[in-house]
């Protein structure tokens, strides 16, 4: 039997760590792009559209991640649909990361004072032109230091989905361990790329925060 | 016919009644006062005339167009009638000439050009020319609300409606806006202003309008009012402001 | 689609959910109990404590703040044992989510703090407290009232959090599904089952959760 | 209605669940790659039917749903026969011997399975050994069900359960790497040998997979991956 | 000896000198009334005295033992010096009872009975007895300073030290509380009090001390300081203050 040496375990998974940014830049991304529709619904004039995502955002963050990786991946394989762990874990991850993400940014705007709507109203805008020129450029500026924030969430999340098999860092963790029978090592290793991932992203969220309230304060 | 006629109107918020119907006219190129005790409503008013809020009853028109709460005649109303607040209100991310600006490109339709060359106009009109480039958070309060009533100005309102604009600010920044206001009157604009400046209300106005319980108490020109109110109410606001000024 | 539903199990099998509802709910009150102590304890450290101590808390929120909650998991279940200290997996699941309750709640703990008055800690210095007594009797009762909401909020994401504990074969109600599954062979119906109660049970803690505050803390909102 | 022969024709590709975390069935080498009993037989199964295989890793939970919800067309995964599972999926003829049995360190004292009362015992979740362990232990075993081989073992080995129950095959391969803690076999409960498994109505599928096993069986293909992976001879009666 | 001894003390924020070298005895029983401009140091004074901020160079005593900044030395200071801050600071989740009751429990371990008779008499003393029960969001501002006028007493203090208590009541309120301490005064409480009122200052204070530039710059009887000022900083600092009032 062959022996893992100290370098293999960490190589091994470094390796896999590829997977887990992979995963986590397309959830990010996709969670993203349909956060900001779901932000539009939820902000606009159509009441449908506001009930719907309020729903939405309850199911998902109502409901546990693992739960939306196992329906993501044992439902929609019962509907003909052929998926591989890789999409099942990208399309829930997508749905919440949307969810979240649209909620965070619907506090952004609603963090838009009030006189800033008045002012654009009584000099005429109508609400599409609020929102684009005055209401959105601003929310967008507040809307950073949390968003960064919440990329360390999806990142973390990630790792859910060894649990349905996709190989990413911790499931090479797992896999590893096994070959290994160091769980110590191999864990530790894992929990430190993790962090060395993710501290990065939420010290610069802290920091955009602080100098965000520090403009703020000068207003 | 009057420039704003507002006929017996009325507002509530849940079960409280706040307007309990109003008459007044305002003719084009008058300068009215709002005067009253905090609560009265005179904020209420002037936000129901630029259709912040809508009424529950009774009507108000502007250059003879009556007011309706779809998004068109809100639309054509505010371009006759122009709002500064007393936050100021600017937009943060845009520099004073860009609050200027962008109204007129957006609402408008105004070339790029021609809206920029409009706000200089109007930037100097309130002695501000120098600030174009400017942001909000770099200028002072009394800064703040000039660049606000440029603002209103460059979009060519028929009357401009102001609340408590020196209100935010300290007492050495009041008189250059008040300075600009003065200015505004004395070249013919229909101004409606809720004002705690009582000297200010008595040298400038043509009419002072006081407002007590969501009712216009009494109205009548500056020197009737101030001197020989009529009712016991004006008496002791009059007595109360005094004090406090 | 060539799949039947069948949910004729559930008559056989609904026992199974009952006991991993009640693990799900007793692993999440004691650690939302555990989990705010260690975070009262972590922000008082960090805000009020003395110079030297500070660090500590410091890196302990940060890492568990940055790692995946199923590595702590696996780390305290697999891990530790190499350094001889075994637990089972209750236990273990336990340990892993108050470790994790107690990093987030530190922070929410603290922002609380900062958010007092400072003349609040003043007023009680100057009546003769100690700082020990300023943060025990006036700075920590108002300070819960206000981080009350993104306390429950935590708690609920620490519950939806557990579903992982049945990796390591704590028998919570993921287990509960994932045993039924392997019994059955009915995957999509467990997990869908599971799910509707997990989202049933989020919402009923919200309004528990909100139900306590307004008893324990009658006062209006603190400033 | 599906056919899956035609379906694998079409795709050029087969897809089969296999272990990876159960030497010598299936496990990962420091490439990361897979190897074992279980790769080779998929590898040889897919050259037969000139189709390119792809390994798709599963866990023995989720063995089965893999297959239900068509993300696999096989499972070569030491999957052995009940009659819960013959209600679920299909089998072909088996193709490896195995046997279950109760494994613990040398110093545990047990010998049947009333010895297992009061014992903390490591079993994965939906493997043939849990139904078979679930049958023969006293009421008062403390049965630790795991989601996957990888965490049914690592408990084992970290000292958190006292005994586990797997496959001898496998608790053989664990020796073989010297681990922290050393399962012997204390008794052997069920002979459960391994057979390929496919949903139901797939005949096409299963003739085609029946007759590739036949004829590994006789031309001694069959008998070299035994005697390569579970170092012993093929039992005549498989 | 003087009840508070102050000797030549300094303290800075930072590069900022506030206090540069304050000498003020203040006699048992004595009123005294600390007036100057905005950041002439006397917040920084008075909280220096109660040990809420570290003196950087000088000394104060108080009833003889100097003030060292360990815990054990500051708690017994603040057993002997209460002080009132102009936000009142009471503690928002307790009652008016448990505000008074708490420091006493806390810091002197009294029993909880006594501590509660103790309570109910200070605010009887300070005419809140039958508030009691209610919460400081239930009580107007000048309820709320008595409070903590009252909950200071309970800990039998020798001196009080207060800080423009009445700068954040509305005008009606400010004779209530001012009430109080004008019979505190008179039951020979030790006073040192920073304020605006000097009307007040006037009636009751047995001494001014007139604080400029981080200095005690005139100290007197309220008579001589108010009427015949020597220095034309005071004389300036009353022109303005008798403007204002
Ligand atoms: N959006 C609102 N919802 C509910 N009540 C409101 C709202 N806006 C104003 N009110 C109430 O309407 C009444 C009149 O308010 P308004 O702001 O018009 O008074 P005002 O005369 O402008 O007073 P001030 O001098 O304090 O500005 C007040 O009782 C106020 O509480
Ligand atoms: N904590 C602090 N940090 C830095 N500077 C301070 C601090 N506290 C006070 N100062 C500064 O010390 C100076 C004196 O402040 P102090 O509050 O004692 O003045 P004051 O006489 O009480 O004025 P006021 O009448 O406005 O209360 C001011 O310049 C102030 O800015
Ligand atoms: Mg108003
Ligand atoms: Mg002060």
């Amino acid at each position: 039997m062959t022996e893992f040496t100290t370098w293999d375990i960490l190589r091994n998974l470094l390796l896999a760590t590829r997977w887990t940014l992979v995963l986590s830049l397309v959830s990010f991304v996709g969670g993203g792009l349909l956060g900001v529709l779901l932000l539009f619904l939820r902000i606009g004039r159509a009441r449908i559209g506001r009930i719907f995502v309020k729903y939405y955002v309850e199911l998902f963050q109502g409901t546990p991640l693992l739960m939306q990786l196992f329906l993501a991946f044992f439902g929609l394989g019962l509907f003909g649909i052929d998926v591989p762990p890789w999409l099942a874990a990208g399309t829930a991850l997508i749905l919440w990361t949307a969810a979240f993400l649209a909620e965070i940014w619907r506090g952004c705007v609603e963090a838009v004072v009030k006189g800033q709507w008045e002012a654009s109203a009584s000099l005429g805008m109508g609400y599409l032109q609020q929102m684009r020129w005055v209401i959105l450029p601003q929310a967008f500026k507040i809307a950073i230091p949390p968003t960064v924030g919440f990329s360390v969430q999806v990142i973390k999340g990630t790792a859910l989905t060894s649990i349905i098999g996709f190989v990413e860092l911790s499931k090479a963790g797992t896999v590893v361990t096994n070959a290994t029978f160091e769980p110590f090592t191999v864990y530790g290793f894992v929990a430190l790329i993790y962090f060395a991932i993710c501290w990065p992203l939420s010290k610069s969220s802290q920091m955009l925060e602080r100098k965000l309230n520090v403009a703020h304060r000068n207003h | 016919m009057s420039l704003i006629e507002i006929t017996e109107v009325r507002k509530s918020f849940g079960s409280n009644e706040v307007l309990k119907g109003i008459n007044l006219n305002v003719e084009a190129g008058e300068v009215v006062a709002v005067i009253g005790r905090s609560g009265s409503g005179k904020s209420t008013l002037l936000r129901c005339i630029n259709g912040l809020e809508q009424i529950n009853a009774g009507s108000i028109s502007v250059a003879g167009q009556p007011l309706l709460p779809d998004d068109k005649h809100l639309k054509a109303l505010r371009l006759k009638v122009g709002m500064i607040f007393q936050q100021f209100n600017l937009f943060p991310h845009l520099t004073a000439g860009g609050n200027v600006i962008l109204s007129q490109t957006v609402v408008k339709k105004t070339p790029k050009p021609e809206a920029e060359a409009m706000a200089r106009r109007m930037l100097e009109r309130v002695g501000l020319a120098e600030k174009f480039d400017a942001y909000p958070d770099e200028l002072s309060g009394g800064q703040q609300q000039r660049v606000a009533i440029a603002r209103a100005l460059a979009m060519q309102p028929m009357a401009l409606l102001c609340d408590e604009i020196t209100s935010a600010l300290d007492p050495e920044l009041v008189g250059e806006v008040l300075a600009v206001v003065r200015e505004l009157a004395s070249e013919g604009m229909t101004l409606m202003m809720v004002t705690h400046e009582m000297k200010f209300a008595r040298d400038v106005c043509k009419r002072v309008v006081f407002m007590h319980e969501g009712r216009v108490h009494e109205v009548g020109p500056p020197q009737e009012v101030f001197t020989k109110p009529k009712t016991e109410e004006l008496q002791r606001f009059i007595g109360m402001v005094g004090e406090a000024g | 689609m060539h799949y039947q539903f069948d949910f004729g199990w559930v008559a056989d099998y609904y026992p199974v959910f009952l006991k991993g509802i009640w693990i799900t709910l007793e692993l999440t009150f004691v650690a939302t109990v555990l989990g705010v102590l260690v975070g009262i304890a972590c922000a008082w450290a960090r805000t009020q404590g003395p110079a030297w101590l500070r660090p500590l808390p410091i890196a302990y929120i940060e890492l568990i703040r940055n790692t995946p909650f199923i590595i702590q998991l696996f780390f305290i279940f697999f891990g530790l044992p190499g350094l001889g200290f075994s637990l089972s997996g209750m236990e273990a699941a336990l340990l892993a989510m108050v470790v994790n309750l107690g990093a987030y709640s530190a922070e929410i703990v603290r922002a609380g703090i900062q958010a007092t008055p400072r003349g609040q800690f003043e007023a009680g210095s100057s009546l003769g407290m100690n700082r020990l007594q300023v943060f025990r009797h006036v700075v920590l009762v108002p300070a819960l009232q206000r981080i009350w909401p993104a306390l429950s909020s935590q708690a609920i994401i620490v519950m939806l959090g557990s579903a992982v504990v049945s990796q390591i074969a704590a028998e919570d109600l993921t287990f509960a599904a994932n045993y039924i599954q392997s019994r059955t062979f009915r995957a999509f119906e467990a997990y869908f089952i599971s799910t509707a109660i997990y989202l049933l049970l989020a919402i009923a803690l919200r309004y528990v959760l909100a139900g306590i505050g307004s008893l324990i803390f009658p006062r209006r909102a603190v400033r | 209605q599906a056919d899956a022969l035609a379906d694998i024709a079409a795709r050029g590709t087969i897809r089969i669940g296999v272990p990876q975390d159960y030497p010598p069935f299936g496990s990962v080498g420091t490439d990361m790659n897979l190897k074992g009993l279980d790769i080779d037989m998929a590898t040889m199964i897919g050259e037969k039917m000139g189709a390119k295989v792809e390994f798709v890793p599963v866990t023995l939970p989720n063995r089965i749903p893999y297959l239900q919800t068509n993300k696999v067309d096989l499972i070569i995964s030491s999957l052995g026969k009940n009659a819960e599972r013959e209600k679920a999926v299909d089998f072909t003829q088996a193709y490896a011997p195995f046997f279950n049995g109760v494994f613990a360190p040398k110093d545990v004292k047990i010998e049947k399975p009333e010895d297992l009362s009061g014992k903390t015992i490591a079993v994965t979740r939906g493997a043939i050994e849990d139904f078979a362990l679930s049958k023969i232990a006293p009421p008062d075993a403390d049965i630790k069900r795991f989601e996957d081989n990888n965490g049914t073992m690592s408990a084992f080995l970290a000292g958190q359960t006292e005994v586990i129950v797997t496959g001898n095959v496998h608790a053989a391969a664990i020796l073989e790497k010297n681990p922290p803690k050393r399962p012997e076999l204390k008794f052997l409960m069920n002979k459960s040998p391994c057979y390929i498994g496919l949903n139901k109505n797939e005949a096409g599928l299963k003739d085609k997979v029946n007759a590739i096993i036949s004829e590994a069986k006789k031309d001694g293909t069959l008998a070299g991956f035994i005697d390569k992976w579970l170092h012993q001879e093929l039992p005549a009666d498989l």
